[in-house]
């Protein structure tokens, strides 16, 4: 089946898991570059399907984050909310500082499980919309 | 930023893409530009044509800075 | 712990040489205090008697902001001269002048001399929205009949910052929110307080939000452009427009700094010579061409075909686009004051 | 149809172990073996420890992850906890025995990073309510090869359990004090107090997956629609924390059990307000979800029509967005609202406090600025994770000095700056 969203990931567990399935734009970097990425596609039209501060962990702290965006129709026109959200939410990860810069790999491991389980709460709704 | 420039006593035209965004940060001249990466111009088109657009926003930019305003202005651009 | 010395800075009028008509009055220094100045002086001495007002500076409103750059430095080796530990400025009331005055005089001397320093007027006074975020300003009453009130939370406030105690949240020591979040233990639990504030927003009256949103105000438009053949336009931008490489690696979101570049001797930006500090595949079409984002092929065009008068030579860039973008308000004060100064009529601000 | 409770507050004065469990003259005697036995019903959990920690002692518990108060019912239908221990069954009627001043903690290190310190003493101290009751701490082990969501429902059920059978010692003790919480329905609020502006509590609830659900009568609140609630059923335990995250703004069972502005409401009810109702919704992940709760949440509102609410969320980031949604469209029908949050400011507190904005919530309660620092003297004893209290100790952020202090934010503090305004802490 073909879906209008698509998942904008930095966690390989969410590209493991729903790769096949559904069109997954992986690419392995920090919580501000997968934002960036987010904010472009925002600023091409995409809209904003899930909100980019899921979870009550902080930027700093989870290395990993996941957003869905339902795919844009060109840069001439824009989602208003969703370019207000993603800058807020640019803003928000800028104001901490990195809080562990070294991080074991179990560590990594369950952050990367969380954020995967975060997504799959939406998953139901998002392949309904 | 448009807020600031205007109380400093500057008149000033926001050329900006998302309109509700100007008017949310207080614009009272405001020029709807074309999109986010490119407000004054369209890669779509070739040089020329895009020049020729530039000029259009750009001048109504110009005649919105002439013409005086009580409240938030939109000036659509014609092309 | 000896002396703690304060020089006090008051206008024409509060050193009683007159009106509006000596608002000219040049900036001069006088050992011992003003009227006003003894009752600060008092008030500060009840809490610490080693306090001493050693110098009054007086200086009419309008010679201060007509001489601005020649005012700011006598008065700065004035208050040198005294070696004080604390400069208090005003308070200016509801005294437009007056309070500008204070705002930036405080500012100067707590910049340069790295003095602690505070001043205080009314809440509407021009002064106050200017400088609340850089000096302590005491929010007085609209004019001098509220002048003991002033003295009272002044005095404790000045004390703490002479001998340099930690400066707690605006509601405990008295001062303009200055956008600085400070905690502390209220008396009461945040639920308990929420049930008294709706209360009073039901009973319509008046009550203090704790968290300010950020301020959604309206600013009146200025007039519009006379005559734009002899106008002088400045470029700004929000979009991130920067010389090829980025010389101040300004952020490709909600930058922490601004850009103040030269387009003297460009008529067109091009490939080579300038991008975008915007990172991701978003900033192709303006690497290609930055005029996309900065028009400045077409005002060029503008300033020679007479259209404009002068496209100004210095544009200012950063980048960003949240409704409060914190930053870019504070970088456009600065700038806008630079506009000013160099006699720009009116601005094209391009944002993405 | 009346919905009149009574809790009878059993005042505990002191927790001793003994061999027998039983709450004699205002000391809760407890066997520790009655715990462990307890506990270790649950095949999952392969050992539990037992400790005690009383204000004013040199004892830091970390990391955190439920706190909850022993309640019992003696009157009226249903048990505390309602369909999750108890069976399912409408509460919020009759009479509730409470073991004021007696907490069950439980800390767990589910994943490898985890938050969540109570200090018992010093700086500490000052910034979490659980400094000032008597907890009886669980340390608890999985077995191995637990997946994460399980080892939280199985810390989550050790913890409840233990609070009901502790609960259940108070059952024929007299309590020292009742206090009566009555909630008229719609019609005779209306006309006992003719003239009292109506106020309901709005309470959004975090919802968005792993480590950070809420449960109504063991419902997953990520699965509902905004609903209304009666005030008393929350202190049966309707509503109860599955959160183990941001731990200085999450609500513990004990925060929902005691809900402030609940507590507050009631308090200024028939006097100068007439407390109407009481809504819940939650904070999704998905963004057409939160408009939906959000539209649906102002909707009762408008058709209860009171004239104002309190807005109360819990978590970072993501529920400003639904707080903030909350406030536009309550105000947009009329309601006036004031809405309760914290701040995220930077250490400095110079940044953005909020992640979202609106001019309409212009009356704002603040719990103050999660990232402020502050310094934790070194304390004797440590109850907890030992792994965990390493990462504490090899100076992950927290950073450790040489003389055993700690430099933090208080963000790491349970329940420091608690976003139903349960404490006093705040900022300006």
């Amino acid at each position: 089946m073909v879906y209008n969203f698509k998942i904008i990931t930095n966690n390989e567990l969410v590209f493991e898991k729903y790769g096949k399935e559904f069109e997954v734009d992986y690419k392995p970097g920090s919580f501000e570059e997968l934002l960036l990425r987010v904010r472009d596609e925002v600023h091409n039209g995409a809209k904003l399907l899930t909100h980019p501060l899921t979870g009550s962990i902080k930027p700093n702290e989870t290395p990993f984050k996941t957003v869905y965006v339902k795919k844009g129709k060109g840069a001439t026109n824009i989602d208003y909310d969703s370019v207000v959200m993603i800058e807020n939410a640019i803003i928000t990860t800028r104001k901490f500082k990195i809080r562990f810069p070294v991080m074991p790999d179990n560590v990594r491991a369950d952050f990367a499980l969380i954020d995967l389980s975060l997504m799959e709460s939406a998953i139901s709704a998002v392949t309904q919309a | 930023m448009v807020k600031e420039i205007e109380r400093a006593g500057i008149p000033v035209v926001h050329i900006c893409t998302v309109t509700p965004i100007s008017m949310t940060v207080g614009a009272n001249r405001i020029v709807p530009a074309i999109a986010i990466p490119h407000p004054l111009g369209n890669p779509a088109l070739s040089m020329e044509e895009e020049k020729v657009i530039r000029r259009k926003i750009v001048e109504t930019s110009l005649q919105a800075l002439e013409t005086e305003v009580d409240k938030q202005t939109i000036f659509e651009v014609k092309y | 712990m000896g002396k703690i010395k304060v020089v006090h800075y008051v206008n024409q009028f509060f050193a009683g040489i007159g009106g509006e008509e000596k608002a000219d009055q040049v900036a001069f220094k006088q050992d011992g205090t003003m009227p006003i100045g003894a009752q600060l002086e008092k008030g500060m001495q009840a809490i610490n008697p080693d306090v001493e007002f050693v110098g009054t500076i007086v200086c009419g409103d309008s010679y201060f902001n007509e001489n601005l750059e020649k005012a700011k430095a006598d008065i700065l080796e004035m208050v040198k001269s005294y070696e004080p530990d604390l400069f208090i400025a005003g308070p200016a009331f509801n005294a437009g002048r007056y309070g500008v005055a204070c705002g930036t005089i405080t500012t100067e001397v707590q910049e340069q001399l790295g003095i602690p320093v505070l001043t205080g007027m009314y809440k509407e006074n021009p002064g106050a929205d200017m400088y609340k975020t850089k000096v302590y300003i005491v929010p007085t009453k609209d004019s001098a009949a509220g002048a003991r009130d002033a003295i009272k939370k002044m005095a404790p406030l000045g004390v703490k910052l002479a001998t340099g105690q930690e400066i707690l949240a605006s509601c405990i020591d008295n001062y303009m929110p200055n956008g600085i979040r400070k905690n502390f233990f209220e008396t009461k639990r945040g639920s308990e307080r929420a049930v008294e504030m709706m209360i009073k927003k039901l009973a319509g009256k008046e009550f203090v939000t704790e968290f300010p949103m950020p301020d959604f105000d309206r600013v009146d438009p200025n007039p519009a452009v006379k005559d734009m053949s002899k106008a002088r336009i400045a470029l700004v931008t929000s979009g991130g427009v920067v010389p090829k490489g980025n010389p101040d690696r300004i952020e490709s979101s909600s930058a922490s700094k601004y850009g103040e570049y030269s387009i003297a001797e460009f008529d067109d930006l091009t490939e080579a010579t300038h991008e975008t500090a915007h990172g991701g595949y978003d900033p192709v079409y303006c690497n290609q061409d930055s005029d996309r984002v900065l028009p400045v092929d077409v005002l060029r065009e503008m300033e020679k075909a007479g259209r404009i008068g002068k496209l100004h030579e210095y544009f200012y860039t950063t980048t960003g686009n949240g409704t409060a973008v914190l930053n870019s308000v504070a970088f456009a004060k600065e700038f806008s004051q630079k506009l000013v100064a160099a006699g720009v009529d009116a601005v094209v601000l391009t944002s993405t | 149809m009346n919905l009149k409770l009574e809790l009878g507050y059993i005042k505990i004065s002191d927790i001793q172990f003994s061999n027998e469990s039983k709450v004699e003259n205002g000391v809760l005697y407890v066997n520790p073996e009655d715990i462990i036995n307890l506990v270790k019903e649950d095949e999952n959990i392969a050992s539990c420890a037992v400790d005690i920690a009383r204000p004013g002692e040199s004892i830091r518990i970390t990391p955190v992850k439920d706190v909850i108060e022993p309640r019992v019912k003696v009157e009226g239908p249903g048990e505390i906890f309602p369909g999750v221990i108890g069976k399912v069954n409408r509460v919020g009627e009759g009479r509730t025995h409470v073991l004021k001043g007696a907490a069950v903690v439980t800390t767990g290190r589910i994943v490898g990073f985890q938050e969540g310190i109570i200090d018992m003493v010093g700086e500490g101290a000052k910034y979490t309510p659980f400094s000032q009751t008597l907890n009886l701490v669980l340390t608890m082990e999985p077995v191995d090869g637990l997946r994460p969501h399980e080892h939280e429902k199985a810390l989550r059920f050790a913890g409840l359990k233990t609070a009901v059978f502790l609960g259940e010692l108070g059952r024929n003790v007299e309590p020292d004090e009742i206090e009566t919480f009555e909630t008229l329905n719609v019609k005779e609020g209306i006309e006992k107090y003719p003239d009292l502006p109506r106020v309901a509590y709005v309470q959004m609830l975090q919802s968005q997956g792993l480590m950070h659900d809420t449960y109504v009568y063991g419902v997953d609140a990520k699965r509902t629609l905004s609903t209304i609630i009666m005030p008393t059923e929350i202190m049966d335990g309707a509503i109860l924390s599955g959160n183990c995250v941001s731990s200085t703004d999450k609500n513990t069972t004990y925060h929902h059990l005691n809900n402030p502005v609940i507590h507050d409401l009631f308090k200024a009810h028939g006097k100068t307000l007439n407390f109407a109702g009481m809504i819940i919704t939650n904070e999704n992940v998905y963004l057409a979800d939160k408009e939906r709760s959000s539209d649906w949440a102002s909707k009762l509102c408008q058709y209860l029509g009171v004239d104002g609410a309190i807005v109360s969320q819990e978590g970072f980031g993501n529920p400003d967005t639904d707080l903030i949604m909350n406030a536009k469209k309550i105000e947009t029908v009329g309601v006036k609202t004031v809405i309760i949050t914290d701040e995220y400011a930077g250490r400095d507190g110079r940044s953005q406090s909020l992640a979202d904005a609106d001019p309409l919530a212009n009356a704002v309660v603040t719990g103050g600025n999660a990232n402020m620092v502050i310094h934790l003297p070194k304390l004797d004893k440590v109850i907890g994770h030992i792994n965990f209290v390493d990462t504490i100790a090899g100076g992950f952020d927290g950073s450790l000095h040489e003389d055993g202090t700690i430099e933090c934010e208080v963000q790491i503090i349970t329940g420091a700056t608690n976003e139903l305004g349960f404490s006093k802490l705040s900022a300006r």
